[in-house]
């Protein structure tokens, strides 16, 4: 007897699609299981998304080739600003080795081979003109060194060494010290404000507001995010300066334009950053976690913070850092609101210059392929270099957490699901 | 009346075979059907952690063939190696081989995506996709391209009476599925899985996630579907596999302890950690 | 006056403490998420109280620069009709262009890569790099690239011609600049939107004989369509608001015509207003129109931000239904 | 080559063209750079777009430095810029180019220097600038004011203007780690309105809310005020020119005309409206008289500066042959003669140099006059110098 043939068209009122009889099946198995249909579309389009997805590292790959190449002048120490005042006659320039007049124009020996005699004289000319020094004996100095670029000098007409960022001028002075004590200035005095605020916020959003509440909040928090950040530099500029204006009484050398201005409208612009990615890891903390808390008696609040938060904690710690990197980051805000001087001053009623500010007001105006123009790509180097470390100490946080929360191999994230199924299980039959 | 199993095995001297002895007269009956799924020294890992080991075992034809054992046994594991679902689990290896109807479902040259459509799945937490009642059921139907528009909707209506759900949504199929309740949810996946008549149906406890009244109702259904179809069933709960199956497998510890008929394994299991799994002495 | 039959230890299941931790906690934490809400609001009613008096259809459908020479900072006469289709064209071609680049990729490391593979972790962390570049060294790659070499490349190589027509700033090297820039916005969406879609959907069209591919597309990606489209917005308001990229890549300060090729350079509300706050030369006079211009802008962007921020709420929603069962 | 690939190669050249849309149909003219002119520049450009339709001027700021890195990379029409050209960039250009970009002066521009108008403080010596900028005196009362601090705003150093007031002021100095820069003249002149200590320089047609301060060159000579006679004869101590360049081998006709038109009175006209000060006939009739070799109708360039940091900004240079041998085809407007335009398209050659009312005051000063005849005398002698160091150079 055979079960299958009895049976199943009983059921069925017409076709039964898909059907197999048993003494057919081995045969069909044999052939269909082997069959791959539209398998070679598939794995090309399969290919296709992958080689697409690369395209982000392409990106990033190119604008750090672009950048890093534009620094490698200054990376390499190969820029060499300093006037000996040794000019070259342009009438010499026919006995000179092609080798001899690339060093003094410094160009390659093939640009240089390719000039006419008419055009070479002419960049003599110029490049004399460049070499004659100004009087003073600063003029003979490289200052495009390492040590002029981070450690103090005692230029003339200076009675200490100091750190400055003049980069305009007979003698450029390059030292990037002042721009990176700015940026961690002022974006410390931006997270200062960014992270209690959004932070607490995010927590409340997430955990301790009523539904209806977290529902007109969040919107109203997130629609900051959507303010252009030259918006909130020009409302850094017009308005938050003038209102923050009467704290000139606290310092006598309080100016309009300063770190505390352009630290509270970056934190405008951060704050949207780190209260979104926390409020979503206060928010991925399963909610099991904080019922059971619940469940032996804590209110609301110490069940969010004495077990939601803590299991939170490495994302909201990742929040910190990318805001940190945004706020590092920032260009508009900082270049309309901060005053821009490039002091050492540890006031924050005092002005501030940038990394980001630097880059963005003089690479327009720097001659390309000047000392100054790379050391402006440098500059860039460092902010993505920081911004890297950054992303790269949040990426790994971020891991954690979510090992944390899933179990850290798929063995073990395998058995504990089995483990929560039988849970699950058990209780409800 | 016992009937020996025929074995498909060709190094049996490590392999642990059965004899699914003195089973009434149906199991006897099933018994004496080649086996659907044979698995021969079978071994899962994931990653570093073994899951399975060296299983062997028959899965007997039209019958409801129940694994337990406690958590972590590799029960699940088991049944998702029958169609491959393991594979998306990353850092799985298996060694050891899957008999499918005499195929070899761990050949290199299959394809699971195939192998899938004969070897259909139900799965613990209901899950049926956010479309209408008739698009859920009809989703294999059309990606397997079986049947014209009106043979897809005849079989719509033959899957859903089978699992008994066409009278309560024959008015509102074009209603988005997720709003059934949690059992008729369960029931309509078992109807989506049973549409493209595959030979074997693996269920992930199936009911667990339900109220008695739900369990009560798939129970029912499994015991009706076992006339047409072979099924494997996962359980941790030892009087539904008492209710529903034909034959029972015993896990602990990724391994195959016992695997017997059901009345054999409820009353006089023959291995010590059986009888005090079964008794409730530990899992 | 109490009773003789209550026992003397009652239990106390109504008294809230007014001065306890949790009370003073949870206001602490109110009033943040409050003052927040309260600041954005300021903003937006500073400017919109500043602006709105000039956000005229006159004022939006005018020509920039008034239509007898007025001059762009003349607040009685000029519009920002050019900066508006400008934006708009920008914004649109972006879209165009990072859609497709960021949702294969969000889906390439959401449904096809292990997340624990070097190849997913290097895209990831280079899309974190990519969204932590400051902007103004996005404008100078793409007019590095895009400009100076794909277009100059074009211009010389493909037509052959000595007067650029690719190999200068316009509209399609902006929008590439800013669909590079916009590419972690819509990556992350994405992959927000695709993981949001619970597993035990995959699985049940895996279990059916279903391939990767068309669980994808039939499945997943149906269900996770509004949260990638929410990426897509969140995308075209951020670049809406960029000024540093488009500003050696595209943006003119001033053109006669509208843009009406690929080619063409174009006006932008966000450069303008960049212009205005530091170039004008009379800052009151210029005010009213400043302002009126912010409040386009920004009009602009919280439209589209309410939009995808009303649509992820939609979709949280409905996936929140979704696991409740 | 097989003919499958012209078939494509011409595909694709055809679908750029048409993705390059309707654009060829006007004729183009962009001018890119500095931020300073960009106000004057777009002024210009929609006054001459009305005069002669049928042209479309675009314009982009970016700075002085992205302009001419734009006119070198062949992305512009005419590179504007507030400054003079660097030799670093002159170099660049005779690497690049072949030859050096041709300037042309646009307007006048005095540098003012202006204080809050609470600030009793009306004159300054170019010193005691100085000194205020380089940060000696950080008080008012150091200088007979308030005793209050003094608030120094800068420009960003990559401004002109900032190159400038560096050069011309502090005398190569540094200006006080202190001074706040900001972006934009505008900028300045508001914070400035602000700030009752603050003091700020900028380009005079920003001139809003606050007080100019007159400038003397020292202790005992007289104090001007930044106003346009003042300026035009260059007895201000702070005048600059504003600039366009051109690549001397530009093919675009309506460049060159749209140059000729600035330097005209309709242009100069426009110049004057938005804010900055026209191009002294008067100088360029001085000029033509000296037979200075940089015939341009442009002002002389801010005093001494220009010409010993740019000696190679003659255009009549014996190294561009074809320029030397017209010097005198168009007196007026400097127009090398490889770019002299179709005669069809040749603009209304301009009016022939008279002296106007506004050159008739200037002239009255007797005291301005003096000053710039010393001036332009010294220029001359300059000018000589480098003749013949450049004749030399030639005859090697």
């Amino acid at each position: 007897m055979n079960p299958t043939t009895t049976s199943l068209p009983e059921l069925s009122r017409g076709t039964v699609l898909g059907f197999v009889p048993p003494q057919e099946l081995e045969k069909e198995l044999s052939v269909t299981l082997y069959e791959r249909p539209g398998s070679y579309l598939e794995n090309a389009i399969i290919r296709g998304i992958t080689l697409i997805s690369y395209s982000a590292i392409a990106a990033v790959l190119l604008i750090f080739i672009f950048i890093a190449k534009e620094s490698l002048p200054v990376l390499l120490q190969q820029t060499d600003n300093s006037r000996s005042g040794l000019t070259m006659k342009p009438e010499d320039a026919v006995n000179k080795s092609p080798a001899e007049l690339a060093v003094f124009l410094q160009l390659t020996e093939s640009q240089v081979a390719r000039l006419s005699p008419d055009v070479l004289q002419q960049l003599i000319v110029s490049r004399n003109e460049e070499l004659k020094a100004g009087n003073s004996p600063d003029s003979k100095l490289n200052t495009t060194t390492w040590g002029m670029m981070f450690l103090p000098y005692q230029w003339e007409g200076y009675n200490m060494p100091v750190f400055i960022w003049q980069p305009i001028g007979n003698i450029e002075k390059y030292n990037v010290i002042p721009l990176i004590f700015g940026s961690l200035k002022i974006t410390f005095i931006a997270l200062l404000f960014a992270m209690p605020l959004s932070l607490m916020a995010a927590t409340y959003v997430s955990q301790l507001a009523r539904p209806e509440t977290r529902e007109v909040i969040k919107p109203f928090i997130e629609l900051l995010a959507g303010v252009p950040s030259v918006v909130l530099g020009f409302l850094g500029l017009t308005g938050l300066s003038v209102l923050l204006g009467p704290l000139h009484i606290f310092d006598s050398h309080y100016t309009p334009l300063n770190a505390l201005v352009a630290g509270m409208a970056l934190a405008l612009a951060v704050i949207p950053v780190i209260f979104t990615i926390a409020e979503d890891a206060i928010t991925a903390v399963p909610v099991t976690h904080k019922r059971a808390a619940l469940a032996i008696g804590a209110t609301n609040w110490h069940a969010t913070m004495r077990v939601v938060v803590p299991a939170a904690m490495p994302g909201i710690f990742a929040a910190v850092v990318l805001g940190f990197a945004r706020a590092i980051g920032e260009t508009m805000v900082v270049l309309l609101a901060s005053g821009n001087a490039a002091t050492l001053d540890l006031s924050i009623f005092q002005s501030a210059r940038t990394l980001t500010a630097t880059i963005a007001a003089e690479l327009n105006e720097a001659a390309q392929d000047s000392a100054h123009y790379h050391i402006l790509f440098f500059i860039g180097t460092m902010l993505f270099f920081i911004t890297f470390l950054g992303n790269i100490l949040a990426d790994i946080i971020l891991q954690r957490l979510k090992s944390r929360l899933e179990g850290s191999t798929a063995a073990e994230a395998h058995r504990l699901a089995e483990q929560a199924e039988t849970q699950l299980g058990s209780s409800v039959v | 009346m016992s009937t020996p199993v025929q074995t498909y095995d060709a190094d049996s001297g490590q392999a642990k075979s059965y004899t699914l002895a003195s089973a009434p007269d149906e199991t006897a009956r099933q018994a004496a059907l080649p086996p659907i799924i044979q698995v021969e020294h079978l071994s899962l890992f994931y990653g570093r952690h073994q899951a399975l080991n060296d299983v062997t075992m028959q899965i007997p034809r039209q019958a409801v063939t129940a694994f337990i054992g406690p958590s972590g046994c590799g029960k699940s594991s088991l049944l998702r190696c029958f169609n491959r679902m393991n594979d998306f689990i990353p850092k799985t290896r298996v060694t050891g081989r899957v008999f499918f109807q005499n195929q070899d479902i761990y050949d290199q040259q299959i394809n699971p995506i195939r192998l899938r459509r004969y070897i259909g799945m139900v799965f613990q937490r209901s899950n049926p996709f956010p479309q209408s009642i008739f698009d859920n059921v009809a989703f294999g139907l059309r990606l397997h391209r079986l049947g014209t528009p009106q043979e897809i909707g005849q079989q719509v209506e033959i899957c859903l009476q089978k699992v008994g759900l066409w009278e309560e949504v024959k008015d509102r199929l074009k209603m988005n599925a997720v709003n059934l309740s949690g059992g008729q949810q369960q029931r309509l996946c078992l109807a989506r899985a049973i549409s493209i008549n595959p030979q074997v149906l693996l269920m992930d406890e199936p009911a667990s996630a339900l109220d008695p009244v739900a369990t009560a109702k798939i129970e029912e259904l499994i015991l009706n579907l076992k006339q047409d179809y072979t099924i494997v069933i996962v359980t941790h709960n030892m009087q539904q596999a008492g209710r529903v199956s034909d034959y029972t497998a015993f896990f602990y510890m990724g391994q195959l302890v016992e695997f017997d008929a059901k009345e054999n394994i409820f009353s006089s299991p023959k291995e010590e950690a059986t009888e005090a799994y079964i008794n409730g002495r530990f899992g | 006056m109490s009773s003789a039959y209550l026992p003397e230890t009652k239990l106390d299941l109504f008294s809230v403490p007014i001065f306890s931790r949790t009370t003073i906690g949870t206001a602490i934490f109110r009033s943040a998420a409050f003052f927040l809400a309260g600041v954005v609001f300021l903003i937006v009613a500073y400017v919109l109280s500043e602006g709105w008096r000039g956000l005229t259809p006159g004022f939006i459908f005018t020509r920039a620069g008034g239509s007898n020479g007025e001059g762009m900072f003349d607040p009685e006469h000029s519009g920002v009709f050019d900066m508006v289709v400008g934006t708009v064209l920008l914004v649109f071609l972006m879209t165009i262009l990072v859609m497709p680049v960021g949702i294969i990729t969000g889906i390439f490391l959401n449904e096809f890569a292990d997340s624990r593979s070097w190849t997913s972790r290097i895209i990831r962390s280079s899309i974190n790099n990519l969204a932590g570049v400051p902007s103004i060294i996005f404008g100078l790659f793409g007019l590095g690239l895009f400009v100076l070499t794909i277009g100059s490349g074009i211009d010389a190589y493909i037509l052959q011609t000595k007067n650029p027509v690719w190999g200068k700033p316009s509209l399609i090297w902006a929008a590439l600049t800013l669909a590079v820039l916009t590419l972690p916005v819509v990556v992350v969406s994405t992959e927000q939107a695709l993981r949001a879609v619970p597993t035990s959907i995959r699985d049940a069209a895996l279990g059916m004989g279903a391939t990767k591919l068309q669980t994808l597309w039939k499945i997943v990606l149906p269900q996770a369509s509004a949260g990638i489209l929410t990426g897509g917005i969140l995308a075209v308001s951020r670049g809406a608001g960029e000024v540093a990229p488009i500003m050696f890549t595209g943006a003119v300060y001033y053109m006669k015509n509208l843009p009406q090729g690929l080619t063409d350079p174009f006006m932008e509300l966000g450069y303008h207003v960049y212009n205005m706050a530091t170039q004008s030369i009379n800052i009151d006079q210029v005010r009213p129109l400043l302002f009126s211009t912010v409040t386009t802008l920004l009009l602009l962007t919280f439209l589209l931000n309410a939009v995808a921020i009303f649509a992820r709420a939609r979709v949280r929603r409905r996936l929140q239904n979704l696991q409740h069962d | 080559m097989f003919p499958i690939q012209s078939v494509a190669a011409k595909a694709v050249v055809l679908l750029l063209v048409t993705a390059t849309g309707l654009a060829a149909q006007d004729q183009n003219v962009t001018i890119k750079g500095s931020d300073t002119m960009l106000v004057m520049n777009q002024q210009l450009a929609q006054e001459y777009m009305k005069e002669f339709p049928g042209t479309n001027i675009q314009v982009s700021g970016g700075g002085s430095g992205v302009g001419i890195a734009a006119l070198r990379d062949n992305t512009t029409d005419i590179a504007a810029a507030s400054r003079l050209i660097k030799p670093k960039e002159v170099q660049d250009f005779l690497v690049n180019v072949g030859s050096e970009p041709s300037r042309f002066s646009a307007a006048l521009d005095g540098i003012a220097i202006f204080v809050n108008t609470g600030n009793p403080i009306q004159e300054l010596t170019i010193d005691q600038l100085g000194k205020i900028f380089h940060g000696d005196y950080t008080n008012w009362n150091q200088l007979g004011g308030p005793d209050e601090e003094i608030d120094v705003y800068s420009r960003e150093n990559t401004s002109g203007t900032y190159s400038y007031v560096k050069d011309e002021v502090l005398k190569g100095a540094d200006y006080t780690t202190r001074a706040q820069t900001l972006p934009g003249t505008a900028a300045v002149y508001d914070a400035v309105s602000k700030d009752p200590k603050g003091i700020g320089y900028g380009g005079i047609g920003y001139n809003k809310g606050v007080k100019l301060v007159s400038i003397k060159s020292d202790p005992s000579s007289p104090s001007w005020l930044p106003t346009e006679e003042n300026v035009e004869s260059q007895v201000y101590p702070l005048s600059r020119s504003l600039n366009y360049y051109l690549n001397p081998r530009t093919t675009n006709q309506q460049a060159m005309k749209f140059i000729q038109w600035v330097a005209s009175p309709a242009g100069q006209d426009v110049v004057v409206k938005s804010g900055y000060f026209g191009l002294p006939k008067v100088v360029a009739k001085a000029d033509e008289k000296t037979t200075a070799p940089d015939s341009t109708s442009a002002p002389p360039p801010p005093p001494a500066r220009p010409v010993a940091a740019n000696p190679s900004q003659t255009s009549t240079k014996p190294t561009s042959g074809e320029t030397a041998s017209s010097p005198a085809t168009a007196p007026a407007v400097i127009a090398p003669t490889a770019l002299m335009p179709d005669p069809q398209l040749e603009p209304p050659a301009p009016p022939p140099l008279s002296l106007s009312e506004r050159e008739a005051r200037v002239l009255v000063r007797e005291e301005a006059v003096a000053l710039r005849e010393a001036k332009v005398a010294e220029r001359e002698e300059k000018l000589e110098a480098e003749l013949a160091f450049l004749k030399t150079t030639k005859s090697k």
